[in-house]
């Protein structure tokens, strides 16, 4: 065990793997001698060299079409695209080339890509867009989104062994913001499989993220007012744990889902709409969604810190399925 | 090169063959994307490729590439037809061609972004050290995406093994490449610092040369290049397109110099195939054509197995 | 009244607006003498000339970047990316400029464009992908999507006037599938509200285009069986009519959703999450979602046919959730 | 040009400016990207424009073109410092200026997409046949985007009056430029047929007539330039950047050429201006920027209302 930041997790498990697998490497911007955006590659580059960190021009596009490209050699990249923003700019190369080539070749080709990024609100604040959700419709794309150091290492060590296109949303504010144990050696957090980050039977929050760190914290002080609230860590949100929240849901009878990302057409959308599908049944009360307003992510901090969902908003939302509080 | 020495009929053949097959590709599927008049283009840029090399060959008139490394006739006519025995089960685009023969498989329809995948075939050879290159060509048209730019930069920036063959056959569907083209595509290699050459995509000889400079250029090391081979699309963008966008003339002025004919002379002033042989040659394939299709016509249509919904 | 064709009144409808606007023109790909895919500019070229409807190079992001930088010009632009695949082409000019310029000038900024894009399954059958939803997530954006004649030229002629970017998704086997009744002369269809397609009491059948015929070809024939479908046709995907939805399913308590695109992160996730919150105490069953399976969009008509929701598909789910039928 | 005869004492007052402000702005906000050193191009690139052409300023010391053209110095400081008084009342990224004095707006982070917009405004003066112009500028490192291609392509097809202008400064955060450009950028300009050129970015002399030798060909229906002015980045990415990635030598020697002292030097021999004269411009400045900084930091926080739920 060592305690390490979230951001040493990433770059642990990078390196781990880099020695692990001689055909993993990693492509990017400033991942050099610079040490990544927020330090996220801090070390690679000394350990590893040119050959195997290696920065690239401004050309996401053709950064992650080089990668992928790598992969179907046989190569396992890790292509960072140094914020969620940028997706954008490698779309195509991400939705057309890396989530088709295993189908469209008749399960012939191996895609083994990971493409990491930084998303959120944090001490960075630059592009804090956060477009997991888009990426969750298309198949033949796995999608993860760690909350904690040890998930951060063992699903970015499961990601770069994994034979399809992973994509790996990492939260900045998470980035620093604490330690935490994780394992020494080997260590995988399977992609698919949800977590449990605390018990509870009156109510089920699922949360990605930074949120999950806050519906602990309303969880905390419900629970000194008799409500026990059961969190759920997505982690991964394609493919996502349906038979843990259903199951939750069937306990508890209540579903709030929250995640930073605009609420409209978020990851919680596709959450409330399956559990309304396939435990209709079990809810007795209405699902209550927790996310960011319909607007552009403001800029200023005193503005910004408007827009993203809080503890506070958090425990709104679950005693208005808990108790029928108004909105 | 020391002509004679050269596989010239094995070159006419394989032109011939893409020409007899994109035929009846064409009278199959209404939908299908002509290739005739591009052969020397398409066939001269892949034709010396080791198998260990890779090729990514422009999404019109690919068969031939794919033909030339081993893929099987029928089922490439089997995809023309949506039928199972296409290499994708009928997942994929038509034109796409069986992993296997160490292609960049056309996954999508959106052009550019194989000039990505294939610079990634590059990275990985350059990477494991080895002297392997690959070849990807691309339209007039395309050459105008990001990606054009994007990824022969990078080429460029990390030396990657990586030819970049522009088809240009005049038109992008109904625009005259001087709507969109301003300078020849071989102009823009300056700016990212590599060779880059234009030649007569009608003459499988200069395109040959050319290619194959600058794929000797790229297993010693010395980075990518950018050839445009010079040619013309003779039919319209697809098989059912009458081209009523453009003027007769100009098609009849590129049919004097039908790249077919052009090589038969060759072959002729240099007695390497007389009139009889090369009729031979040209029964052979139409009968090869025919038997691809019969076989692919009798052979079921794609049913819920090939969905594939399990592997997802 | 003229009875119009889907083509012709999308057609109809731009040139109407060109005559009426001189700042309105069109960019795109074989837009000119061609006639457009599928027709979808014919006739514009021969009435306006070269200056008013531009073929441009293959550079959508081009493309759509420079009409949103004449919109702010004051012009009216019609940017056509041919087919919704082309569309992640152009994702970072859409999502990080059109939907931010008014937003981050403090509403100063204007981008009165239209994005039309053709999508889905249909006599063409090239590029079918349908991405509608992830612009829906993207706040600053318009989203519209007819299903008929007379809505194509309506919503085409309210998207042209609007002031904001807004994205015209024209589903392919509408284009000239039915002939419709469409008002002469100034037709518009405000962006925003959803319309009645059937009425029914039983259950409420929200779909999008191509959907909506198919759920009324459900409905026509659970009709015979006493069941009285409502078929809400969405018509405006973002901001979609969420008082009709409600509305409608307060009187059935049941919900289905339906659509050509994929399910899993579709705009019926969106849909049915809102009402799960808003008016769950009215949903007397689960809420049943009918789309697309997650598997990229194949090729082969025989293979396709079987990815595309059908009237049989619809008639399933509206069962379930009316009989309680097994999934 | 007839140096005498032109403004050289307001040139210095704007590159002081900017010297100034910009230094302000760094120590204000550890997150300001600094553009000190860069000052000539900066200024030189946008002095001449008409209040009615559009500039569209790269993200690297933009403020002293929006305040060239109108902009109060108070409100762009207080975009430094998060408040409302900003002009997107805090809700756009610190270096956005305001609409109404003839910019393309800094809306978004991602680098390139504003070259695709500052096009669109080229293209909207040629829908009318006005005689206005776009100039655009971005960085070395963003011209390997896509959008520089698809962009600077689609304004020489269609021939339209903007000028791309490369504030070529060496690095892209701590990447040196040799790693990503393999030639130099004015070389891209003659794959799309337009006239490219490079000049010194630290003669305010020489971008001046470069970028106004372009701006009035563009005018007279010339079409897009593209000008590449060489200058340097002389601080770190951002103020908080120590820049450990790259030797002290290297930006020494660059120090050597600072725009700054070079034209105090040309109005010296021109006897423009004495010692005493450029000492009183100094000092006017610094309580300009001062006054500026002291005002938007008495003002208040963005709130509530600011963030505009109503409007969207
Ligand atoms: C990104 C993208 N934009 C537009 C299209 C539609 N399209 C299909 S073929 C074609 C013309 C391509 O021209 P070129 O690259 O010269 O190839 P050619 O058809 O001439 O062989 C176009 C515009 C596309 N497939 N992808
Ligand atoms: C599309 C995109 N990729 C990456 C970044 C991250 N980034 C911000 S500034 C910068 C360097 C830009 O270099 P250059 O264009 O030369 O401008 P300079 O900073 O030197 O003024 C990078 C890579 C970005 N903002 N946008
Ligand atoms: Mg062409
Ligand atoms: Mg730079």
């Amino acid at each position: 065990m060592s305690r390490l930041t979230f951001a040493e997790a990433i770059v642990g498990a990078i390196a781990y793997e880099m020695r692990r697998d001689p055909d993993v490497f990693l492509i990017g911007q400033d991942i050099g001698p610079f040490g990544g955006a927020m330090q996220g590659t801090r070390g690679l580059y000394e350990e590893f060299g040119a050959r195997r960190v290696r920065d690239a021009p401004i050309s996401e596009s053709a950064m992650v079409g080089a990668a992928i490209g790598a992969a179907l050699q046989g190569k396992r990249p890790i292509v960072e695209v140094a914020f969620g923003e940028f997706l954008p700019c490698a779309m195509s190369q991400i939705v057309l080339q890396a989530a088709n080539l295993r189908y469209m070749t008749a399960d012939e080709a191996r895609v083994p890509v990971t493409i990491r990024t930084r998303v959120g609100d944090g001490p960075y604040r630059g592009h804090p867009q956060s477009y997991e959700a888009w990426f969750t419709h298309v198949p033949g794309l796995k999608v993860v989104m760690p909350a904690s150091p040890a998930d951060a290492w063992g699903v970015m060590a499961a990601a770069i062994r994994d034979d399809e296109p992973v994509l790996v949303f990492e939260q900045m504010y998470l980035y620093h913001a604490m330690r935490d144990e994780v394992p020494d050696g080997d260590h995988l957090v399977p992609i698919g499989p949800a977590r449990v980050a605390r018990p509870g039977r009156d109510v089920t929050v699922v949360a990605t993220a930074w949120m999950v760190h806050r519906a602990i914290e309303a969880a905390a002080a419900l629970a000194k007012e008799g409500v026990e609230v059961e969190v759920i860590d997505l982690r991964t949100l394609a493919p996502w744990d349906q038979e843990m929240v259903l199951a939750s849901v069937r306990k508890t009878g209540r579903l709030v889902v929250a995640h930073e990302a605009w609420k409209v057409g978020g990851v919680g959308a596709e959450v409330a709409a399956t559990v309304a599908e396939r435990s209709f049944d079990a809810l007795r009360a209405p699902i209550a969604r927790v996310g960011a307003p319909p607007v552009p992510v403001p800029s200023a901090t005193a503005l910004r810190n408007l827009t993203i969902p809080s503890a506070k908003d958090i425990r709104r939302a679950i005693l208005r399925v808990v108790r029928g509080d108004p909105s | 090169m020391a002509v004679d020495s050269e596989p010239w009929l094995e070159v006419y053949r394989w032109m011939l063959w893409s020409r007899l097959f994109e035929a009846e590709c064409g009278r199959r599927n209404p939908r299908w994307f002509p290739a005739e008049g591009e052969e020397a283009t398409i066939v001269g840029s892949f034709f010396d490729l080791r198998l260990d090399d890779v090729a990514a060959p422009h999404y019109r008139g690919p068969f031939v590439v794919y033909a030339m490394r081993g893929a099987e006739p029928w089922r490439l006519a089997a995809q023309v037809l949506g039928k199972a025995a296409g290499y994708s089960k009928g997942r994929s685009v038509p034109f796409n061609g069986p992993l296997g023969t160490g292609i960049v498989p056309w996954v999508a329809g959106d052009l550019g972004t194989t000039l990505g995948v294939a610079t990634g075939a590059g990275l990985a050879f350059e990477y494991d050290g080895s002297d392997r290159v690959c070849v990807v060509s691309f339209g007039d048209g395309t050459a105008n995406r990001g990606d054009f730019h994007e990824t022969i930069n990078l080429a460029a920036c990390w030396s990657l093994p990586v030819i970049y063959v522009c088809q240009h056959n005049g038109w992008a569907i109904s625009e005259p490449a001087d709507s969109y083209l301003k300078a020849t595509v071989s102009a823009r290699a300056a700016g990212y610092g590599i060779p880059g050459e234009s030649v007569d995509g009608n003459d499988v000889l200069a395109v040959r040369a050319a290619v194959g400079q600058a794929v000797a250029r790229a297993r010693n090391g010395g980075g990518p290049s950018l050839v445009e081979a010079c040619t013309y699309r003779l039919q319209g963008h697809w098989a059912a397109d009458r081209a009523s966008y453009r003027v007769a003339e100009a098609v009849e002025a590129w049919r004097e110099r039908d790249p077919l004919p052009r090589l038969k002379r060759v072959l002729d002033e240099r007695g390497l195939a007389d009139a009889s042989a090369l009729e031979r040659i040209e029964s052979e394939l139409g009968a090869e054509v025919a038997e691809a299709f019969a076989r692919a016509e009798a052979s079921p249509d794609p049913g819920p197995a090939d969905l594939g919904l399990a592997s997802t």
